[in-house]
């Protein structure tokens, strides 16, 4: 039914376009490769999440050495799911990003700027599909380092300060992510995940691997910007081109979070390793910091992009809120919220990308009643916004019921009185975007101008009617996270 | 013992590194570390890892930090915090946490280590029948764990594409002379008055100046080629490989741009046959893996791609060690060439 | 504990949190990058430091030899330093675009002109 | 008996070599400016470097180590009086005067620090 080669040509043939992409030396080229690319790798996945749910989890031997010698590529229900979530974001990113990147990145860029998108888009799908826990870092690198320079690109020339600060600790983070490897590799003697989840579990009362934890645990934190390690975030996500904000807020982020979900549960088999060192509870600390921190500093942002990036951060705390939890509701209302996020995310910027596009400012006072002129783009961003708090019959609300459910399952209640604060908060932010977009009349400016360009205002629908669609039969998704997190859980056991 | 005197010396010039307040120190500093760390390597055993670290972080890193530092046209830093508190706490912290997880770790140099018990004995023992290269390192690194390796290619390349984007457009204003911006900055006395004549070379010392280092830099090129070349080729028998032969064969055409001027070595090199270099590298690795598919069997498994699983073993690793080569070797020069001038190309 | 022992390792670590230090404590941005690299290359010392074992040769097989270094810490690393280059070229250009864009290279020069901190 | 002489001769270039070394590392700290201090150095470039390769060239193995020390020997010998020069030449362009008075008052061009 699927080749076997699959897992590893969706992350190969991206990898190979980039070079391509520099000896076309053409824009249009550039993006249409990249198009065709991350469309290919989105049916792929796809096909490769149905195959994983229906027959188990794949595995790949690359090279052809058996694991632990050779380097595996293992596919199970939650890689594919986060591989689909990257590979349909960045297929959409690209539908949305031509006329984008037109506008905000110098022409005689633009095929290095498709260039590096292929990269990072390599670098993202690599990291959920990979079975080593060094070639996470490898590939997780590829994304970073792409990133930077992606970031960089941006017109206000604070996104050069923001791309610096994001690569100063971006490689903090990827360096401490190294050094944990490294001491658990001393104890164990292999960098395979499969192997290592059979031999950490039982060494968890060994100081070395606690403290490997502890560092894969804040190298991560670092790049999934967990307060308060969460500095280089709003900058980078405001300044950067639109098409860039896209892409890495609703994913670079989420594939830290998997790969954390992988450490802590996969590798070190979870509550086992709980047991011994609590760092469950130190993520709900930090998850719940990070919730409300984020909430209270995006009230009071002005420009869109900003406020967005400030959510991202609050967002990022519900999901280790419930990769803390350490039960099956909770862990798989992390699971979901990587995927609800990616969309929520996606379609807010994207909403942002036309608006500026068309009106030319993010600022929340520039663009006062854009609703007139841009209907469908405000509609987008009152269902996006609405999933963001978690209004029911949307995706968003699958979330916060699962992490409520955990969180009273372990009789938290303090726990979940915070997280429907954090919601109320996200209420006050996204209602001034939404007042900003209905109750406000346009000014002349905004007045005049018309709907963005079809291709960006597709991809963004597109997105649009996809949540709906999803979320009107959340148990789908609900259903498949649960059996997810108890595979996650029982893999400890 | 040898050990601790080396580490030493790096303990001393880290530390001496927190004080200086003079750039340029900093980054000598830095090579002075990396070589030292390289020396290391050496009585530790791994060769092949000190090889790359003399030519990448005391050669590359070197010459790049020289030339950002020129092209800021800073030598000195502002003020110097030596002590920050909150760095401070946080710092003791993480190193209690390292130093306490230490504690269960097994001692220097123990031979009944988990990690020479597990998963190495096979290399050591099978790689030589499996792939025919008696140097394990490269055998790891190009076949067993090849996809590491692709990655690591890809990564180069992100970083030459990387630099080409942020660079490569040429300046919004024009740079000084690197020597005269990083000598002459401020914190050197300007010189008399009288003696202008005698200090600055006058056109004809300037030739001549160039002459000794030219005819001195003539010569070494052509070794340093064939050095380049010997690396790349010898890399399974001896350290060495792709890598480290790029980038030595990147540091020739260096010398030869830092002689000659850096447009003379983009007549050598022009900025579209490295871009073109730069592809192809990452393109002949990958390339080798979908050969591998197409001949049956995984991807990146070179036993397909001749009759003998071994001789196939060897002849993708000369392959993608090429590929490697390639792309290092373009991509520093690459980066070099950006930073050291504008690159004409991309101006117009 | 015998006298190498753990001790080799915690020099190591004292390199690495150098290098962390200079990383966070110093404003100038070229200081940053290279303080970055001493901690980088001291996690380095110490993945080879693993490898090494007692009485080893280079792990280069050739008759009369029957212990060797472990080769795998070697391979990551030539791995990590590669990364480690890469970053530390993009971020030089970084710096140099900031210069330009800026007119400096200290943190808090660049702080104050951006003016809004977060 | 060849084998001692060799061994001794060794040990004895290797000595030199490394005293070699040691009285350029104290001129390097202790001459006043730029120029002195890099005939210093000069010092430490070939002399002891290229007495203690030779020490070690009398206790090579084989024949093939012996080719590659002595081609590092030819190498520096190359690489070493060029460098010299090149930093000669750029400390002149960058006005650095050579230090002429006493030692009591250094001249405007010495350089106040040993980096």
């Amino acid at each position: 039914m699927i080749s076997v080669h699959q897992p590893i040509l969706q992350i190969v043939l991206p990898l190979m376009a980039a070079p391509i992409c520099v000896i076309l030396r053409n824009a249009f080229a550039g993006w249409l490769l990249a198009l065709l690319v991350t469309g290919g790798a989105f049916v792929a996945s796809l096909i490769l999440l149905v195959h994983v749910v229906n027959e188990g989890p794949v595995s790949y031997a690359i090279g052809g050495w058996p694991p632990p010698w050779g380097i595996e590529y293992r596919v199970d229900g939650l890689s594919a799911f986060v591989l689909v979530t990257v590979a349909a974001i960045g297929f959409l990113s690209m539908i949305f990003a031509r006329r984008s990147v037109e506008a905000e990145v110098a022409a005689d860029r633009g095929y290095l700027f498709y260039t590096m998108y292929l990269l990072c888009f390599t670098g993202l799908m690599g990291i959920p599909v990979t079975g080593d826990a060094f070639n996470l870092f490898v590939f997780l690198e590829i994304s970073s380092l792409s990133s930077y320079v992606l970031i960089s690109l941006g017109t206000d020339r604070r996104a050069l300060t923001a791309a610096f600060r994001y690569l100063i600790m971006g490689t903090l983070g990827a360096t401490f992510y190294v050094l944990g490897i490294g001491l658990l590799y001393m104890v164990t003697g292999t960098l395979n995940i499969a192997d290592l989840a059979a031999r950490v579990p039982e060494m968890t009362h060994i100081r070395t691997v606690q403290m490997a934890l502890a560092f894969l645990t804040v190298g991560l934190g670092l790049k999934l910007a967990l307060f308060p390690l969460h500095l280089w975030l709003p900058n980078a996500y405001a300044f950067a081109p639109t098409v860039v904000t896209v892409f890495l807020a609703a994913t670079a982020t989420k594939v830290a979070v998997y790969a954390l979900i992988r450490i802590a549960y996969t590798m070190f088999g979870g509550p086992t390793m709980f047991a011994v060192m609590p760092i469950d509870e130190v993520l709900v600390g930090f998850g719940l910091l990070s919730m409300i921190v984020g909430a209270l500093a995006a009230v009071w942002q002005t420009n869109v992009k900003r406020l967005l990036a400030f959510s991202s951060i609050s967002q990022i705390g519900y999901m280790v809120l419930g990769l803390g939890l350490a039960d099956v509701t909770g862990l798989a209302g992390a699971v979901v919220h990587i995927f609800n996020h990616a969309m929520i995310k996606a379609i807010l910027f994207m909403a942002v990308g036309c608006i500026i596009f068309r009106i030319g400012s993010a600022d929340l006072r520039d663009i006062r009643g854009f609703a007139k002129p841009m209907p469908i783009t405000a509609a987008c961003v009152v269902v996006g916004g609405l999933s963001l708090v978690g209004a029911p019959l949307t995706l968003g609300f699958i979330t916060k019921w699962l992490l409520l459910q955990g969180a009273l399952d372990r009789n938290w209640w303090w726990v979940a009185v915070v997280i429907v604060a954090a919601s109320l908060l996200a209420l006050v932010y996204v209602w001034r975007l939404i007042a900003a977009a209905y109750l406000h009349p346009p000014s002349e400016r905004v007045a005049a101008v018309r709907e963005a360009p079809a291709p960006m205002l597709l991809a963004l629908v597109a997105l649009t009617v996809a949540t709906v669609v999803i979320a009107i039969d959340g148990s789908l998704i609900g259903d498949f996270a649960v059996v997810t997190a108890k595979q996650l859980l029982g893999s400890g056991e | 013992m040898i050990n601790i005197s080396l580490l030493m010396i790096m303990v001393a010039t880290a530390l001496g590194l927190v004080w200086l307040r003079n750039l340029l120190a900093v980054v000598m500093f830095s090579g002075i570390f990396s070589l030292t760390a390289a020396s290391l390597w050496v009585v530790l055993g791994a060769v092949d890892v000190a090889f790359t670290e003399a030519s990448v972080g005391a050669g590359i890193a070197t010459v790049l930090g020289l030339a950002s530092l020129a092209l800021t046209r800073t030598e000195h830093e502002k003020r110097t915090r030596v002590f920050h508190l909150p760095a401070l706490i946080v710092v003791l912290v993480t190193g209690a946490a390292l130093i306490y997880g230490t504690l269960d770790m097994p001692g220097w140099g123990d031979p009944d280590a988990p990690i020479h018990t597990h998963v190495a004995p096979r290399y050591i023992e099978d790689s030589l029948a499996e792939t025919g290269v008696p140097n394990i390192v490269t055998s790891v690194l190009a076949s067993y764990r090849g996809f590491d390796t692709l990655g690591e290619t890809t990564v180069i390349f992100t970083a030459g594409v990387g630099v080409l984007v942020l660079l490569g457009r040429g300046r919004r204003y024009p740079v000084a002379n690197p020597r005269v911006a990083a000598g002459g900055g401020p914190g050197r006395a300007p010189a008399a008055p009288g003696s202008e004549g005698a200090a600055v070379p006058g056109d004809s010392g300037e030739m001549r100046f160039k002459a000794i280092l030219r005819v001195g830099g003539k010569l070494l090129i052509p070794p340093i080629l064939l050095f380049a070349f010997y690396t790349q080729a010898h890399g399974e028998l001896g350290p060495g490989g792709g890598f480290q032969a790029g980038v030595i064969f990147a540091s020739a055409f260096i010398l030869y741009a830092l002689l000659f001027g850096v447009p003379m070595a983009r007549a050598v090199a022009p900025a579209s046959v490295l871009r073109g270099t730069l592809a192809l590298g990452v393109l002949i690795y990958a390339g080798v893996g979908i050969a591998g598919v197409l001949l049956g069997g995984n991807y990146l498994d070179y036993s397909v791609l001749a009759h003998d699983p071994v001789h196939g073993q060897e002849l993708g690793i000369i392959l993608i060690e090429l590929g490697v080569g390639i792309t290092v070797a373009s991509a520093m020069m690459t980066v070099f060439f950006v930073f050291a001038g504008q690159d004409p190309q991309q101006v117009d | 504990m015998d006298f190498p022992g753990l001790f080799n390792y915690w020099i190591v670590i004292a390199l690495m949190m150098i290098g962390f230090y200079i990383v966070i404590s110093q404003g100038n941005l070229v200081k940053k990058i290279f303080g970055l690299n001493i901690f980088q290359v001291s996690v380095f010392v110490f993945y080879i430091s693993m490898g090494k074992v007692e009485g080893g040769t280079a792990p280069i097989l050739a008759p009369g030899f029957a212990t060797y270094t472990n080769p795998i810490p070697s391979v990551l690393i030539l791995t990590a330093i590669v990364v480690g280059v890469a970053t530390m070229a993009v971020g030089l250009a970084l710096v140099v675009r900031i210069r330009d864009a800026f007119g400096s290279i200290e943190d808090d020069e660049i702080a104050k002109l951006e003016g809004d901190v977060t | 008996m060849v084998a001692v002489l060799l061994d001794g001769l060794s040990w004895l270039c290797l000595v030199a070599g490394v005293l070699a070394a040691l009285i350029g590392g104290i001129g390097l700290l202790r001459l006043p400016d730029v120029f002195s201090r890099m005939h210093a150095a000069g010092l430490i470039d070939t002399l002891a470097a290229g007495l203690i390769i030779v020490g070690l060239v009398l206790q090579s193995p084989s024949w093939t180590v012996a080719v590659k020390l002595i081609l590092i020997i030819v190498f520096i010998l190359f690489t070493s009086p060029t460098a010299t020069h090149a930093l000669a030449r750029a400390a002149l362009h960058g006005r650095v005067l050579p230090w002429l008075g006493d030692r009591s008052s250094p001249s405007e061009g010495a350089p106040s620090s040993k980096a």
